[in-house]
């Protein structure tokens, strides 16, 4: 395994949990920072922080710059065709309920059907829901197969002229499972409905190109991609977004207000409303520098080779340990999701923070999958670009070391 | 920033924890019970199901069933123990001594007895739903009574 | 003038603008950040990053302390009965938007009536307006008088058994005027309607006391109070919360989920879909601390002595400088709106900006008031407790030099 | 994060601007025109009307008529006295290199001439509507006619 030799960058790492060196591990939930990112967003609060648009003075035309270059960076980032496409939300769960709410209410009615699937965590879920429980549509969910991926067989007849949108994860944050987008996308398009991607887990840790995936929406956020928390983005087509209705009102969106009426800006500032959270935005700029400067396949192929270094040594625990999705790399991302017989999630979790080791163990925002996979919840570490071979052998460690305390506890 | 007082993770789970877990008391369900309660955390999935013979404003029997983790389970186990042979008014007074114990108060010790063991749990909000589950149950079976 | 003798606690004070010292007069646009706010967000990066709730690890517990620790300092900074009346959005307009769609939709019909007043930010109109283009609502307008205040002689009438919503804001960011809110909120409660405060420019400048003013619903922005971009608040009366719908899915705000349907936690979280902006809210609690310590009566009383000092100044200016709104100082916050004859505001801000003096100029994100003064836009200075008489004796110096500058081209 | 070469606020109002502003040159609505019209910029209310003549595919005379601030009147005053007399294809190009300058593109001097003048207004991204808001206007004006 090639080390990447960033881990130098990201402060955290010199933390120490419980005396021990910390082996962060939950990346899938949120990424850590580098410096470069911690320090851009620092000195803009020290120097050039004033609100943006519509300023006539120095600090407040810098703020806008710096607001501004970070919307060109991120277009750039996934290939955008140009940077009126980036609509800054909070979060990728935010970006998906603009989708709902000001694509869902114009163009859905009674009867109409969504496709997703059952492998999505509940941002990707619970919009939907919301929407159909108002309109009145119909949620329907392709299949998914044995080894954690999508079973797309019956493809063709799960869309059909009744389904509006067809929306699913990039990566399952669960399975690791990396679906194939372009070609459920490429359906969705054909049959007119509205191609939705979950890239909460696609834009960190893959190549993407929003372009070439022909996708109309796409969604991720910036705090698991080295960027600060409170910053989503929403790529949409250009003219899906300029003919889409605004969801949130108030300053910034809006062109001329009269006491009864109103006219908005052009997207994507018509779906910005309010003080934008420009500080963050501006070091996720600096996030982006980052990672275009390692590039989006080193980050991929260094994912590769660590998960495939955790796989193999897994396997070689002499227990029953269950390994959720799927073993060919080529169609996995760095997510590890097991069951460790006899000790329950939250156990593993618990005894593992003693080491040092920060791993999540829960449902992760995903009960459907989880009642699918037959169990109520599971322990998941997950990998990013400052994890290196030795944080996988303590995480081993400390997965045998809790097997032998539980031991006999095992039923 | 930093945590205080943090929990050791042998305190976490002490030795009392781990033998209720591994050897359950009072496990099973009874037959013909006064009140059959059954609850569950949504968030990891845990389960604990009561059964319980009330004579005379006293918990007579108590037995449980369940799934999940070391503290959920172990809690359980504890709760039968504690609470046979237990008036109902005490029950409630224990029940609430010992959420405000997992909340982060001070205990009064002599009163939780073997519950301290479960002290550590409380630097844990994400766990503390899970040592309660079985009190919760309880607490829930009884009102209904 | 009492110096809050603070400024040396902002960094940003140090900068130079066109090598001129920093003179920042626009405060009621956001606010500079005192080095603990920021240094508690890049510490917090370094040491303590990692996703809140449900995660069973060491930084994970450090996480959600120190956010869940920032809800219970704001509860008590404008004392909330319980953190659980706090929910956290990503500004004011955010807050406004959610009651019009959570509340909103569920509790108004063809023919309501929605009062506000023609001194609203947009962000406290445009809301209302989708709203009524949606259900047939109507939106009415308290009178304002000449001097900048509320003209309530008819408020009875204007609040009818028709009124679901009395909306208005703690003080206008334009005219500086303090509504007597109270008493509004008075009538509003007795009608049935809901209540709702527009604090954007209230909780930053005026100590807030939401039982006292027996609000429903207040709403506030972290950036406009020392704290960083991105964070909102939204208090709430516990029996409106509890009763309202979600408004955004996801994550975080759900508590069972089933492919077909789903519960929600209790309020706030119900309403904090997705991964919340925990780093800045971790920081909003450090500035929260700060301005306690400061004490907000303190803040206001700066206030006031800084106000009445540059209005006194402006007054001996050899021009005829119409300064907007009320000029009793007991209802009118640190607001400098003002017309200078014969140059345009643009000009004003941008001759301005030479002397390094950063003031705003434009609509102020309130056209239907610009057009109820009879101007299209005004330049406005306003004030925080880092300004001091220095910056006012600069804000003077730069204003006379731009008025001789321009001399001959008035008309 | 630092604006690389600032421009200095006399730069920004040289004496041309503010002679313009001043003493506006072909300020005026013409009689009968051949195009007539009005645009606003609804952030800060500037206005401009222009009235102008065309022969030949000629603007043989414009004059404007506004309010606002220094930088969008100057702009209109000199738009007139540089369109004057100028065939509406070169009025095209013109437009299209005074955009570009204000965009921040280094400009063609030659063909600029006096409009030069407003290079510096590229800094201010908010005042760059003010100074294009007649060119706005006039291209709007042509392209109905
Ligand atoms: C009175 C008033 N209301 C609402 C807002 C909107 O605040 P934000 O942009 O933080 O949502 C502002 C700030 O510009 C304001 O001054
Ligand atoms: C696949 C997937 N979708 C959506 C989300 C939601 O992201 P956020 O919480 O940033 O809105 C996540 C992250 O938890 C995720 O893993």
């Amino acid at each position: 395994m090639k080390d990447m030799s960033v881990r130098s960058d990201f402060p955290i790492m010199d933390r120490l949990i419980h005396d021990k060196p910390l082996t962060y591990l939950d990346s899938a939930a949120t990424s850590q920072k580098p410096a470069v990112v911690i320090d851009a967003l620092a000195d803009f609060y020290r120097n050039n922080n004033a609100n943006v648009h519509r300023g006539i003075y120095t600090l407040s035309e810098e703020s806008t710059l710096a607001y501004e270059t970070a919307r060109v960076k991120v277009a750039n980032f996934i290939n955008a065709g140009s940077e009126e496409q980036i609509i800054f939300t909070r979060n990728t769960t935010e970006s998906l309920n603009l989708i709902a709410y000001a694509w869902g209410r114009d163009n859905i009615k009674e009867g109409d059907e969504i496709l997703i699937t059952p492998m999505e965590h509940h941002s990707n879920m619970i919009p939907w829901m919301l929407l159909c429980k108002e309109i009145g549509c119909k949620l329907k969910y392709i299949s998914i197969n044995e080894d954690g991926t999508l079973d797309l067989s019956n493809l063709d007849e799960l869309i059909s002229e009744n389904t509006k949108i067809v929306s699913l994860t990039h990566m399952s944050n669960v399975l690791g499972t990396i679906n194939p987008i372009k070609q459920i996308i490429e359906k969705a398009n054909k049959a007119g409905a509205l191609s939705v991607i979950d890239g909460a887990q696609g834009a960190p840790h893959l190549p993407v190109d929003v372009i070439d995936l022909d996708v109309d929406l796409y969604a991720f956020s910036a705090h698991k991609m080295l960027g600060p928390t409170g910053v989503g983005v929403l790529y949409g087509k250009e003219k899906i977004l300029s003919a889409m209705s605004p969801f949130l009102g108030g300053g910034e969106m809006i062109d001329e207000v009269y006491e009864d009426r109103f006219t908005t800006k052009e997207a994507p500032w018509k779906f910005e409303a309010g003080t934008p959270n420009f500080a963050d935005v501006a070091a996720f700029g600096v996030a982006i520098d980052y990672l275009d400067d390692i590039g989006m396949d080193n980050v991929r192929q260094h994912e590769i080779d660590i998960t495939q270094y955790a796989l193999d040594q897994v396997r070689k625990i002499d227990r029953d340990i269950t390994v959720f999705g799927p073993k060919n790399l080529d169609i996995r991302g760095g997510v590890l999701a097991f069951d460790f017989p006899g000790v329950h999630p939250h156990d593993v979790a618990q005894m593992m923070d003693w080491d040092g080791v920060q791993i999540r163990a829960g449902h992760h925002c995903a009960q459907p999958l989880m009642r699918r996979l037959g169990v109520s919840a599971t322990a998941r570490a997950s990998f990013y670009i400052y994890n290196n071979q030795e944080d996988v052998d303590r995480f081993i460690d400390s997965l045998k070391k809790g097997g032998e305390f539980f031991g006999d506890a095992s039923r | 920033m930093m945590p205080q007082d943090e929990p050791k993770f042998d305190e976490l789970y002490r030795e009392l924890i781990l033998d209720h877990y591994r050897y359950p008391h009072n496990r099973g369900v009874l037959e013909k019970p006064d009140v059959d309660m059954q609850q569950h955390n949504p968030v990891c999935g845990d389960e604990i199901r009561l059964t319980a013979i009330i004579e005379d404003g006293t918990i007579s029997q108590i037995e449980f069933m369940g799934q999940g983790c070391s503290i959920s389970q172990a809690s359980a186990s504890m709760l039968t123990d504690r609470v046979t042979g237990l008036e109902l008014t005490d029950v409630d007074a224990l029940s609430v001594e010992f959420r405000n114990m997992l909340r982060g108060d001070d205990p009064d010790e002599q009163m939780m007895q073997d519950l301290m063991a479960l002290q550590g749990v409380s630097k844990y909000p994400v766990r503390v739903k899970c040592a309660v589950l079985a009190w919760d149950t309880l607490q829930k079976a009884l009102k209904l009574k």
